[in-house]
């Protein structure tokens, strides 16, 4: 193919994906928005296998074709549930990728590459490892393949700072040398720091994680493009660089902390934190029975879901549960909060699954002054995101932005004890005298109370 | 440094696009925004093509057919649940 | 063509960003955004400090001039009268 | 200066015109958003200065001098009302001042320049010369230099085509040949074609006219940045573009029409339509006395300004009489229509100048549903943006929002005659039942009023 028409294609390519982007801007244009990015996406590749003198397509072939069918197996496979342990993996592959095409253009490069592609060399297997063997360790924290607490290692700051040494001697003699032998040795170091960095902290942290580290995947991947000349990875990579700085920092935001903490401050722990058992506080508890009665005379219900709601699958349940109330025209929506389950827009995705229409969503900001005019407020397998600590000071979530729940003229929670959530800190919403406890697992819990209101 | 003026350019009006669209994606798709740009981060495929097909064996060779199939993973796999997760969002008025 | 393939990648990318950035402009402020954006056209007077300074004299000369001073014109004028207009602009909890 | 350094100047003076535009998005910020685009103007006309050959500094320096001080003095001068007339001044400075280095630069082009260079800088000189007649009578039609009704030449549709048939042939001999000879054609044909194109159109198109000739402008400026391979040149360039686009459409959806119907179908005229005399209907009229107590007893007045308000330069005696009511604590709020006026934004601007802050004002869809539960909607000149004939078929205006004015419980129009506005077409809302019509001048009867009400 002729240079200018690829050039042009190239160019199509990244307008495909601002179009895209662009069209995420609504839940009704963005399945059109994510296909003209996918289009964009073929293009580059048909375009770059046409331009390119490829001598050996059948190792290309071979790679698209198996890593193309293991994609949309994962695609079609996984729970949505587990979407956080998806992207995760995904973004762990393509930090890989990264890395090793850096390597593998060390080795074929010849003599004497000039120094500015030996830095972006460097630059891109440090990026790269970094993220895989980090994504990696997400994936596992995320898929309780590993515990998900702050998993501190004896010594953790001096190997820190050993393999770190290690890594930036390492990318600086590439830079100098172009040797393969220091590529190498900067793979290992940095694939051991993003394992080491990755396990102090907490998994419910993870999603900022991969969120940064799939910005820094985009900014390797537009350093690349400054090596190669290529404007649709520039491009890419500016696009991919901001989406991801923007996400983390929507999410540190709403926890009401900075990168730096959670990147080093070993926060958190799923299991962490008081069990609220010896208390002088009782929780009111609650039947199934109880909670149906509540309901079914209820005239406004907001439901409030959370991490839990995830972990059990019960959106379909919570979806059965709203269905029955609406037919007894009980008013039913859902309150999200930014950060509730485990990555930014979580509950969004689980309830589309579950058919619940995204205009019964609410954002905190749009949903919060309603509390103080709804007769229950619906906790499902939610925590943090409601606990009226956060507005007192001194507290692990202090200033975080909260649902405001306990507001409501009843609160039922629905989880399985008293135990804390993510930041490990005690609910003082559980012991509110309008607070009803439903003990069980969210869908089990929500299944009893659909029969107990279908017996009313 | 002058050719990093080209480059350069691009990629402050590329980052300037990318805030502004970024930014007015709704809470609602964080998710599939979170997946769709991981697929689109993928781009580096274009790389990886061409140090595999570059190469008639060898460790690069290796390492090039490697890197295609994790790309391809990133990139077909993310288009994939992105779309398969845009599928599931639904209006009210059915 | 190939020639044409960098300008062509900034001006679509500027487009974006121009789009993108103006549709952010609340009706309150369209009448400076319009005097300003004005003003940013008058960027032309680069071309017209070439034109007018590479001549000694001549119609060319004469044309550069008059192009210096048009071009001028609309710069300070277009950016000193929004600064007055926007200037103007206050809150209500004085 | 080295070029590397320069470029990355300009890449920086682009920059801050975009960082610029996007402070325009508050008024808190949009100052020092416009302080930022004119130091990134001032980079890169020193740049420029001290980086291309300059060999006569003082036919520069000199130019530099008298514009500024001519474009000082016009802004300080300038009435706010008047600000429509100004911005198409100097946007036909603009143009020209593109026209004139397009025709300089082909005279000093020397031996045989490249075609792409010829193309565009005949582009140039077309939308350049266009741009400078057409904002000319455009400035005159606002100044009222020239009548504001749609003057349509006895046999315009052959003079139009004949000027632009001698421009396209003008501007492709320029394009083969590089004939200075032609470039003057082209000029003379181009500022004519501006004229007899632009005297057909209506004055209160004008707005649409210089926003789209501002538009073609910038798009000018790209063509050009394109021939001297300017990145600063391109990105202002597609910025002014994209504005003036946007702000086009705003006023021709606003106003319900296509650009190609304000361009071409001589619509409107100041004075024209009916006179709403020879009616059956009777309008009440009242004193400006009645206006007084209707005012002072309300509890809740919106304000309606229109262009009457800016041509009786009312703006000082809304401030006032609003204050007045303010202190008896009625509730004063400013309507604003998206074309009120004759520029968007021009009321806003106008109110800005006599210190109405600017959250008293709220746009179309956020105060409509208001005027139910007013009492008084007070009417400053405006005419057309509360003709409650848009809701109905086939008039000049139908399908144009416009503010629901007359669901308020008292309607007050103050203007100086029954006489129609732009849009040339009676306003039934003159004679409702609870309509008051005071016929003034707006400054004269607002002062009227305010020494009513200090009387009372
Ligand atoms: N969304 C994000 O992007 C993101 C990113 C990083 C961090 N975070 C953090 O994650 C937290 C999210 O808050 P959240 O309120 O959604 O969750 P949470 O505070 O982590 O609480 C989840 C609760 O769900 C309950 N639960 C677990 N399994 C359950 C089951 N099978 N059935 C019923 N309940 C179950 C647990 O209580 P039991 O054990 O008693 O059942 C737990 O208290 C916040 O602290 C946030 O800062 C979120
Ligand atoms: N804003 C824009 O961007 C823009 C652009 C293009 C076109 N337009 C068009 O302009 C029109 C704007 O509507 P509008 O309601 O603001 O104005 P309008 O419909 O043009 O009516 C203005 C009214 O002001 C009255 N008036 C004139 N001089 C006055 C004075 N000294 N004192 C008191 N009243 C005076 C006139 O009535 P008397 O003669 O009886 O006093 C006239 O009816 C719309 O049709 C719109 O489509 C606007």
């Amino acid at each position: 193919m002729n240079p200018t028409a690829a050039g042009f294609l190239y160019l199509l390519a990244a307008v495909l994906f601002i179009v895209g982007l662009k069209r995420l801007s609504s839940p009704v244009t963005a399945k059109a928005g994510n296909r003209l990015a996918a289009i964009g996406m073929l293009i580059a590749i048909v375009v770059t296998l046409l331009d390119e003198q490829i001598v050996s397509y059948w190792i290309v072939i071979a790679g698209i074709v198996v890593g193309g069918a293991i994609g949309a197996l994962l695609a079609q496979r996984v729970e949505m549930t587990s979407m956080p342990q998806l992207v995760a993996a995904f973004n762990g592959f393509g930090g890989g990728a990264s890395a090793f095409v850096a390597i593998a253009e060390l080795i074929r490069g010849g003599a004497d590459p000039p120094i500015r592609i030996l830095v972006t060399i460097a630059l891109s297997v440090l990026i790269g490892s970094i993220t895989l063997s980090g994504s990696m360790i997400a994936f596992g924290k995320l898929q309780d393949l590993i515990t998900g607490r702050p998993l501190v290692l004896p010594g953790q700051l001096v190997i820190d700072v050993v393999l770190a040494g290690v890594a930036v001697t390492a990318a600086v003699r590439v830079g100098a040398t172009g040797e393969t032998v220091y590529a190498w040795v900067l793979f290992g170091s940095a694939i051991a720091l993003g394992i080491t960095r990755t396990l102090p902290i907490g998994g419910a942290d993870m999603p900022v994680v991969i969120s940064f580290l799939n910005s820094l995947s985009g900014l390797a991947a537009a350093a690349t493009g400054f090596v190669i000349d290529s404007n649709a990875l520039i491009i890419a990579g500016a696009l991919v660089g901001a989406s991801g700085l923007i996400l983390t920092n929507i999410m540190v935001k709403a926890m009401n902390r900075t990168l730096a903490n959670v990147l080093f401050s070993a926060f958190g722990g799923e299991t962490g934190g008081g069990d609220g058992t010896d208390h002088d506080k009782v929780a009111r508890r609650a039947s199934a029975e109880d909670v149906a009665i509540t309901l079914a005379y209820a005239q406004r219900v907001i439901v409030v879901p959370g991490y839990g709601l995830a972990v059990a699958q019960a959106q379909h349940a919570a979806r059965e549960l709203a269905d029955l109330l609406q037919e007894r025209n009980v008013e039913v929506r859902y309150a999200i909060h930014p950060v509730a389950g485990r990555m930014p827009g979580h509950m969004n995705v689980l309830l589309a699954e579950a058919d619940v229409p995204y205009d019964q969503l609410y954002d905190l900001e749009d949903i919060n002054p309603d509390f103080a005019h709804t007769d229950v407020a619906l906790i499902i397998g939610a925590n943090d995101v409601v606990n009226p600590l956060a507005r007192e000071a001194d507290t692990a979530i202090s200033g975080m932005p909260i649902l405001d729940a306990d507001k409501a003229t009843t609160v039922i929670v629905v989880k399985r004890s008293l135990s804390s959530g993510f930041a490990g800190i005690d609910n003082p919403l559980f012991y509110l005298d309008n607070t009803l406890m439903l003990f069980a697992d969210a869908k089990q819990g929500l299944t009893d109370v659909v029969s107990a209101i279908r017996e009313l | 440094m002058s050719e990093l003026l080209i480059p350069i350019t691009v990629f402050v009006l590329a980052a300037f696009v990318g805030f502004e669209v970024i930014t007015k994606v709704p809470p609602t798709l964080h998710t599939p925004l979170m997946s769709g740009s991981n697929a689109i981060s993928g781009i580096s495929i274009i790389g990886a093509i061409v140090a595999a097909g570059h190469e008639n064996g060898g460790v690069a060779a290796a390492l090039g057919f490697l890197a295609v199939t994790l790309a391809t993973i990133n990139v077909v796999g993310g288009f994939l649940v992105t779309d398969r997760m845009l599928r599931m969002f639904k209006r009210g008025d059915r």
